[in-house]
């Protein structure tokens, strides 16, 4: 009986329901959400891959290619403290839900024309 | 004669569209007392239509015959109602569609559906002997058992019968399946036996349960009613009022054991009655 | 008399977890109660093998999502003590607000779940509701509102900042009055009382003898919480246990209630003295020897058994979870309940089935 | 509007949940669970969580699949009357997650039972188990034929 | 390791558990490590005030260990969790899951054992 | 031709039941039973056809008929003694003495002077119990041909026992006849005594421990009565100088002297104990060991019903009076009470046992609202209770034979082993329970009658909504059973012998079809009946439904629409495809055995089993029995020290 009150409040108040998806709440500052990885700034130092606690992570330094498993991925962030070069970042939005089996891969470019662009690129600033 | 029977077929078919609508607002207050935003109004009748819809799967095949029963049985009652016929005889069609209900759920031999059943058959013995009483104080007052004679009485039976009121509450609640006595089964399936009685039953079969049920409620708001026979706006409030306080009571208790209902609404029930009885045969 | 027997979950309702019990009931009384586990079983303390000690962190979080900050620190509490890390102090405060953090999101989640046991719903989403700050602090401040991933061995990952301390002052005092405001309810309500008075007895012996531990214990009459070992930050803090004496499902419904306020004050006794200074520290080397630590989880009593052989990979990792410890007692518990009360009963240790199975 | 129409409106409108815990760390489970709670409120969108397979229509799968839950997942999936879908809910749903390597662990649920939704997470956030359900009921007018 | 661990033999142990439930104290758990030596190591916990004491019992594979489970009903699912893991074999448990507790029929071999070889019972 | 019917009705069976004994062999056995059933059947037609009469036999074997029945009378408490003494039970010689001598008081200083009259008669109530006995008792004969057969191989008798066992049901039918069409008191008892020792011999019949136990304590119960009958017959005499009932009744409702008053209370106490109202109710409760066609017998056409019919005969004649109030609150106690009974139990007899005492309770209860209304209540209830009745002990005769047990937890399922005879006993349930069928009717008509008395309304309707639950689970329980793979039935279904099917079957359809005949048995035989004693009539029966002042109760119009909805969902069922089916639901762990309970348990498979609640704690006999027989021996008290 004790309760009548607080649902009579409930009752003539707002609901506390947000109405998602119409009404999407700001992402907090830091939410570990998606991860992404800037290739261009990759090195391809395979220490994110080692670092993963899901191992989910493939890098071949060789071929420089970077892939990510997205289903299994925990979004820890450890591969983001860890990168050297801060490639790999964390989007505040959430993986979107799908119907297919997914795999992220990235192919980094040839090494030659990426420290030419880098160059460059200092020599701008 | 004519006249009173197409009344009665109209509300035959009115009955499941205000049981389902009632059942849609029962559920959007719900939500709104748990400060929830809540299903669209219409919801009850989306979830009977996309049963309908689903594939047939039974244990055997009294589970298909058994609600078709119950939901026969269930519009009799109403019609019965709209037909202002004896109120003993909508009693006992009321029975056939319980016991049919019963039976369906326990042709499945599943441990759930089977100590569901045994306790609707508690619940039928909490709330069968109360309508019962809430009957005879209605005959003890107009001097008969027809429904026409409360109309014809003239007079609302509430202030007479208050207490009767309450007992007629008891019974809805049992009947409803609301809070504390949610025994059986109950709408938000998080109960220790599953969906009691309900749970064997799916699809259109579920589907016409639902239906059946919307029928009871149509009928016993229609008892309610009875009370206030004298003025639909009265009825109305009454009906409003009693289904509103239904509903806190609803979200403002736990679940009770059906011993404790056993116990309770016959113990309360009777002694209410016995009150009111007593008081009454004074008052004439 | 013909007897029920009757398969209660993996799959049910009322179980938010699989768990299987064989009930065998006579007019609906339990006679007798027999558990079949593994439905959550992973196997993950033998992951030790494959997966470095740091990246055990994150495997350890996940043994169970809702205590799972708690995992991380104990662990990560063994590790440091073996490697002699000298872990900053304002690191160990942070950890005591994140795991009483913790403390209240899971009393308050359980709160909800025993209310709806008992069929009380409307409770049980007021509960969830309240709950659903604590989730926005994780949120905000760690970047995860379950899992939040903020130990490392050494210290802690995310600082608090200043604005954001404020913030949880200004939520905290929302929920402790939100909470207070369900007091009424939640020990004098009439049907949640006759619901769970002398329900599921355990006397002060019997609990000792079984094993309980945490609120369970507690609830029994005995004052001990893993939290008067002072680790973290808890030495330096105010704190007293939360005891009741009647051993039954109510008792332990109060301990659990109390024990939401007592965090809260916890939470805001670390946040107004918490230091100025690093939050962690780089630890060297590799792990080796054995070790026992404890902690305290909102179930009670963590146990976690660490043995290292100088390599990267742990040579042992075992964890005795409270709810492992709270089974034998609420098996004892079971027989002679109605079946109505098994759900009630079998909440009321608050079960953790994937801490328990790992 | 014939009956099928209207049916097909209502099995839009009324995807009824059961939920498995297949081996879940907890994570996703409270998360599913938190989808029922006023600040989510599923019910908006006529979802309830049934709690019996043959009353769903929608089958919400949380964790791992291990060696005793496996049967028990697919026995659930059976009594589900048709037309149904299986979301599967978190990183360990998707694939076995962090816990791939463990020895008793399966894998995803797709191992076991056709899924059609996955919604990724550890744990995935109510908003995003939310998607799941829209999508699920996308698929649902997909196979109907409606889409 | 903080605290002392007593070793015991096979022969105490029964005797020992008498004492630790006549004294009062909770068990706390016990823990099984293989040794890698076809030996594995029984820590038995037991609590007291807060207090833990430790018996360490080593044992070979092979043998057949005393359940402690009749004095301390609690020893009851962490040595079916033993038997479950190492394969190691318990005599008078009070409820004996048959190295089923957690592992479906089709885990074949004892997983926590190094070289994970022990074929279970 | 009216001698010769009444002598086919009552002495007929007698000269087959010597031939009985004489038989060795089933087929002239078969022969003789089914015989003398058609006759009986068709004479209790042919009597039912010529209406009411009375007669005065003029000499029976060249004596006097009074003469012949008083000789008999004698030699038959005689025989009684006789088997006191080699019981050597004190209680039972006392009870027989307390018979003897009595009676030759009676017949020693009153009997001569008695006015000649009618000694045989027969209203509409002696029609309708010839009737029942005709064909009811009958069917139950021929049933036991075939159930003795099994019964017999069962227990692996060398030497047949039939001959001792049918030479006394066929007699009790003559004896039942011989009770309801006698006019004289005198000749009443005769045949009442002769019930019980046919009762005596057939529940003995086993000669178990048990069985003969029972058998002695229904033997000391019925002798009670007897005592009371004795006695009844020199009160009555003496207060009103007539033993003749159709002069007891010349004055309906004409207040009766005090004496007669008590007079007939000692009547109606014998109709209690025969009838085995409360507190008397354990032997009938004991009578079930007996091989189930004598279950049958006694509580559908004979033996209890000799009791309700006295009391229903007598009740114009204490219509009125204060006895009469009690005697209603008494029969509805005795309803509640039992319905409270039977809801602990899950033995099968024991359940339709303490069924028919309430039924039997409310037909009590009808004779004491006696109002029209009432009457005709009662009377029609005896009609559709004892065909219901009937087919319910046969089916559950049939089911034990096959399943050894009569224990309804055993008879889950039991719709995929005996289809037959499982839907039977559904059916019979559900004629017992629920409206359109006869016995709600008169349940019905029963409550509103008591209109008048709120607290008899109250006991009635608690009593009905007590029935509910122990009907329904049994019907439920049968049910429960997996789909089977093809069709309807499942193969390797049993099937009992014709004469076992036969009888069943006829009475299934009896049991429906009464109910939808039943305003034409209001019409043609309860009203007539209630109309020569009672002044209005009780109900308005037009369009097929039953109207009073108190309410309606339209029984066509449910029959067409309960009946189109139960047929249209009869098909749909049937319809199913076979791939609808799926195993129950158990939480996951289904094996997926054929029988569709088997589940996955932590120590291997185990069978998941149902099982009904019984509130043994509230409804078990131990607990309730006790005091129910305090309350109703203070009951009996009071109203005897009501009348002093
Ligand atoms: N049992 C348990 Fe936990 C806690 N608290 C812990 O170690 O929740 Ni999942
Ligand atoms: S750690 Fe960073 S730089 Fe190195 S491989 Fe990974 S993403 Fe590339
Ligand atoms: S977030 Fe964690 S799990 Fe995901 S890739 Fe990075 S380290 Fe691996
Ligand atoms: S995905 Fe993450 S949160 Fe979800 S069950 Fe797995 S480990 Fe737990």
């Amino acid at each position: 009986m004790f309760m009548t009150k607080n649902v009579l409040k409930n009752l003539f108040s707002k609901s506390a329901t947000r109405l998602y998806p119409a009404e999407v709440r700001a992402p907090f500052k830091g939410f570990r959400g998606m991860l992404e990885n800037a290739i261009d700034v990759c090195i391809f130092c395979k220490k994110c891959q080692l670092a993963c606690p899901s191992q989910c992570l493939k890098v071949d330094l060789k071929a420089r290619t970077w892939e990510c498993d997205p289903f299994a991925c925990v979004y820890c962030g450890v591969c983001v403290d860890v990168c050297p070069v801060a490639s790999l970042s964390m989007r505040d939005a959430y993986r979107p839900v799908t119907g297919e089996r997914e795999m992220i891969f990235m192919q980094g470019a040839p090494k030659a024309v990426k420290e030419k662009k880098e160059k460059k690129e200092k020599d701008e600033a | 004669m004519t006249s009173k029977f197409l009344l009665a077929l109209a509300l035959t078919i009115a009955a499941p569209f205000i049981g389902g609508l009632v059942t849609g607002i029962d559920r959007k207050i719900t939500a709104r007392l748990q400060s929830r935003y809540g299903p669209p109004i219409a919801q009850p009748f989306y979830d009977v239509l996309k049963l309908l819809g689903k594939d047939r799967m039974v244990v055997n095949m009294w589970q298909a015959l058994c609600p078709v029963v119950t939901l026969t049985a269930s519009a009799l009652c109403v019609f019965l109602f709209g037909m202002q016929a004896d109120l003993l005889l909508i009693f006992f069609v009321l029975t056939v569609g319980g016991v049919f209900l019963i039976m369906g759920a326990m042709a499945a031999p599943s441990p759930y559906s089977q100590i569901g059943a045994q306790r609707e058959l508690m619940q039928m013995l909490a709330y069968e002997p109360l309508l019962i009483l809430v009957f005879v104080s209605f005959s003890m007052v107009t001097g008969s058992f027809k429904i026409a004679d409360v109309y014809a009485y003239g007079r609302p039976l509430l202030p007479q019968l208050p207490l009767m009121f309450i007992v007629l509450g008891y019974a809805l609640t049992i009947k409803l399946r609301k809070s504390p006595f949610d025994i059986a089964a109950c709408h938000h399936a998080h109960q220790e036996i599953v969906r009691g009685v309900l749970t064997e039953y799916s699809g259109p079969n579920l589907a016409l349960i639902e239906i059946a049920h919307w029928f009871d409620v149509a009928l016993i708001l229609g008892l309610c009613s009875l009370f206030w026979s004298t003025s639909a706006l009265g009825a109305a409030t009454l009906l409003a009022g009693a289904y509103f306080l239904e509903l806190v009571i609803d979200n403002v208790t736990a679940r009770m054991t059906w011993r404790f209902m056993l116990q309770n609404a016959l113990g309360v029930g009777l002694a209410l009655s016995v009150l009111n009885i007593v008081w009454q045969s004074f008052n004439n | 008399m013909a007897r029920t027997i009757l398969p209660f979950g993996p799959q049910h309702p009322v179980l938010p977890e699989p768990i299987h019990l064989t009930l065998e009931l006579e007019d609906e009384i339990v006679v007798s109660a027999v558990p079949a586990l593994g439905y959550v079983h992973r196997g993950l303390e033998k992951l030790c093998e494959v997966r470095d000690f740091h990246q055990m962190i994150q495997i350890v979080e996940r043994v169970c999502g809702i205590c799972s900050k708690i995992h991380a620190m104990c662990y990560c509490q063994s590790l440091e003590e073996m490697m002699g890390a000298d872990v900053p102090r304002r690191a160990k405060y942070l950890r005591v607000v994140w795991s009483e953090l913790h403390r209240i999101h899971s009393h308050l989640l359980w709160i909800g779940l025993f209310a709806d046991a008992f069929g009380f719903e409307s409770l049980f989403m007021q509960c969830w509701r309240i709950r659903e700050r604590i989730m926005d602090i994780n949120e905000a401040t760690t970047g995860n509102r379950v899992v939040v991933s903020v130990n490392v061995i050494g210290g802690v990952r995310r600082d608090l900042s200043r604005e954001h301390q404020t913030w949880i002052g200004e939520q905290l005092k929302l929920v402790e009055k939100e909470v207070l405001a369900l007091k009424s309810t939640i020990v004098s309500d009439y049907t949640v009382k006759s619901r769970t008075q002398g329900v599921g007895v355990l006397t002060k012996d019997q609990a000792h003898q079984l094993g309980a531990v945490g609120p369970v214990l507690r609830a029994s009459g005995w004052a001990q919480d893993a939290r008067m070992l002072g680790y973290a930050a808890f030495d330096e803090l105010d704190f007293e246990p939360v005891v009741e004496v009647d051993g039954d499902c109510y008792a332990r419904l109060a301990v659990r209630f109390r024990e939401v306020l007592q965090s809260v004050d916890l939470v805001r006794q670390a946040l107004t003295r918490l230091p100025e200074g690093e939050i962690s520290v780089p630890v060297k080397g590799k792990p080796n020897g054995e070790i026992i630590t404890r902690v305290e989880q909102p179930r009670g009593e963590l146990m976690y058994y660490i043995k290292g052989d100088d390599t990267k990979f742990l040579d042992r990792l075992r964890i005795r979870t409270p709810t492992f410890a709270n089974i034998p007692p609420l098996l004892a518990m079971l027989p002679g309940v109605e079946l109505a009360d098994v759900p009630v009963v079998v909440l009321s240790i608050d079960p953790c089935i994937s801490c328990t199975e790992r | 509007m014939s009956l099928t129409d209207w049916i097909n409106k209502g099995r839009l409108k009324s995807p009824w949940v059961v939920h498995f815990d297949c081996g879940s760390c907890n994570g996703c489970d409270i998360e599913v669970l938190a989808c029922l709670t006023p600040l989510y409120d599923v019910e908006r969108f006529g979802i309830l969580n049934i709690g019996n397979p043959k009353h769903a229509d929608v089958l919400v799968v949380t964790g791992t699949v291990n060696h005793r839950n496996k049967t028990v997942l697919k026995n659930i999936y059976d009594q589900m009357p048709g037309p149904k879908a299986v979301i599967a809910v978190g990183a360990c749903g998707l694939s076995g997650g962090v816990f791939r390597e463990a020895y008793n662990v399966v894998g995803g649920v797709d191992k076991v039972i056709p899924v059609d939704v996955y919604v990724p997470g550890c744990p995935a956030k109510p908003e995003s188990i939310i998607d799941g359900v829209v999508k699920a009921l996308d698929v649902v007018k997909t196979k109907l034929g409606l889409a | 390791m903080n605290d002392v661990i007593t070793r015991i033999t096979m022969d105490e142990l029964p005797g020992l558990a008498q004492k630790m439930f006549g004294e009062g104290q909770r068990l706390a758990t016990l823990t099984a490590v293989d040794l890698g030596d076809g030996t594995l190591d029984l820590l038995y916990h037991f609590d007291k005030d807060l207090v833990l004491s430790h018996y360490r019992l080593t044992v070979p594979k092979d043998a057949v260990a005393p359940s402690i489970s009749g004095v301390y009903f609690a020893a009851l699912l962490v040595e079916n969790e033993i038997k479950d893991q190492f394969g190691l074999n318990f005599s008078g448990l009070a409820l004996d899951f048959g190295g089923h507790l957690y592992l479906a029929d089709e885990v074949q071999n004892a997983p926590f054992c190094k070289l994970s070889l022990t074929k279970k019972a | 031709m009216l001698e010769y019917l009444v002598f086919l009705l009552v002495v007929l069976p007698v000269l087959s039941a010597v031939a009985l004994l004489c038989i060795k062999n089933e087929g002239p056995r078969k022969s003789v039973v089914i015989a003398t059933g058609a006759v009986l059947a068709f004479c209790s037609l042919a009597l039912f056809a010529g209406g009411s009469f009375q007669l005065r036999p003029q000499s029976m074997l060249g004596l006097d008929p009074d003469v012949l029945v008083t000789g008999l009378d004698f030699a038959l408490l005689a025989v009684i003694l006789g088997i006191a003494v080699k019981l050597k039970s004190p209680l039972l010689i006392a009870l027989g003495l307390l018979q003897i001598l009595p009676l030759g008081y009676f017949e020693y200083s009153f009997a001569r002077h008695a006015a000649a009259g009618p000694s045989l008669a027969a209203d509409n109530l002696s029609l309708i119990m010839v009737l029942l006995v005709g064909f009811v008792g009958s069917l139950v004969c021929v049933y036991g041909l075939g159930y003795m057969k099994e019964h017999e191989a069962h227990l692996g008798l060398k030497k047949t026992r039939q001959p001792r066992f049918f030479f006394f049901l066929v007699l009790f039918l003559g004896a039942m006849n011989g009770l309801v069409l006698s006019n004289s008191l005198a000749w009443v008892y005769f045949f009442w005594e002769a019930t019980t020792v046919c009762s005596f011999a057939l529940i003995g019949h086993d000669g178990t421990q048990e069985a003969r136990a029972n058998s002695v304590r229904a033997l000391w119960m019925n002798m009670l009565g007897g005592v009371a009958f004795a006695l009844a017959l020199i009160a009555v005499y003496k207060a009103s100088g007539t033993v003749l009932l159709s002069d007891l009744l010349a004055h309906p409702g004409g207040g009766a002297s005090l004496a007669l008053l008590a007079a007939f209370f000692l009547l109606c106490f014998a109709g209690f104990t025969k009838a085995a109202q409360l507190p008397f109710q354990s032997w009938l409760c004991g009578a079930m060991v007996a091989p189930t066609p004598v279950s049958a017998l006694l509580h559908s056409s004979t033996m209890v019903k000799a009791g309700v019919y006295l009391i229903l005969r007598l009740a114009p004649a204490y219509a009125g009076t204060s006895l009469s109030s009690l005697i209603a609150l008494f029969g509805a106690f005795a309803f509640l009470t039992t319905a409270a009974l039977a809801i602990g139990q899950s033995n099968a007899k024991k359940i339709l046992a303490y069924s028919t005492i309430g039924n039997l309770g409310v037909i009590v209860a009808c004779a004491g609202i006696n109002t029209p209304a009432s009457i005709a209540a009662g009377v029609m209830l005896l009609i559709f209770h004892a065909v219901s009745k009937a087919l319910l002990f046969l089916c559950v005769g049939a089911i034990e034979q096959r399943i050894g047990s009569r224990d309804i937890e055993d008879m889950r399922g039991l719709i995929a082993v005996m289809p037959r005879a499982a839907a039977l006993t559904v059916a019979g349930i559900l004629t017992m329970l629920l409206p359109p069928f006869g016995v709600l009717l008169t349940k019905w008509m029963a409550i509103e009658s008591a209109m008048a008395s709120p607290l008899l309304v109250l006991i009635l309707a608690l009593g009905s909504a007590l029935t509910v639950v122990f009907w329904t689970r049994w019907a439920g329980l049968l049910l429960s059973a997996p789909m089977p793979a093809a069709g309807l039935v499942a193969p390797g279904a049993a099937v009992q012998a014709a004469s076992m099917r036969i009888p069943m079957t006829l009475l299934a359809y009896g049991a429906v079809l009464a109910g939808l005949a039943s305003p034409l048995i209001y019409r043609s035989l309860a009203a007539p009946f209630v109309s020569l004693f009672y002044k209005g009539a009780a109900y308005d029966v037009s369009a097929g439904s039953f109207a009073s002042g108190a309410g309606t109760f339209s029984v066509y119009p449910l029959f067409l629409l309960l009946g189109a909805g139960f047929f249209y969902a009869l098909r749909l069922a049937r319809r199913l495809p076979a791939r609808s089916a799926s195993a129950p639901y158990l939480c996951g762990e289904q094996t997926g055995d054929a029988a569709g309970n088997v589940f996955r348990g932590p120590l291997g498979p185990v069978a998941a089993t149902p099982a009904n609640l019984y509130l043994s704690a509230i409804c078990g006999e131990e607990v309730l029995t006790r005091w129910i027989n305090v309350i109703a021996m203070t009951m009996l008290a009071v109203m005897f020290g009501g009348i002093l």
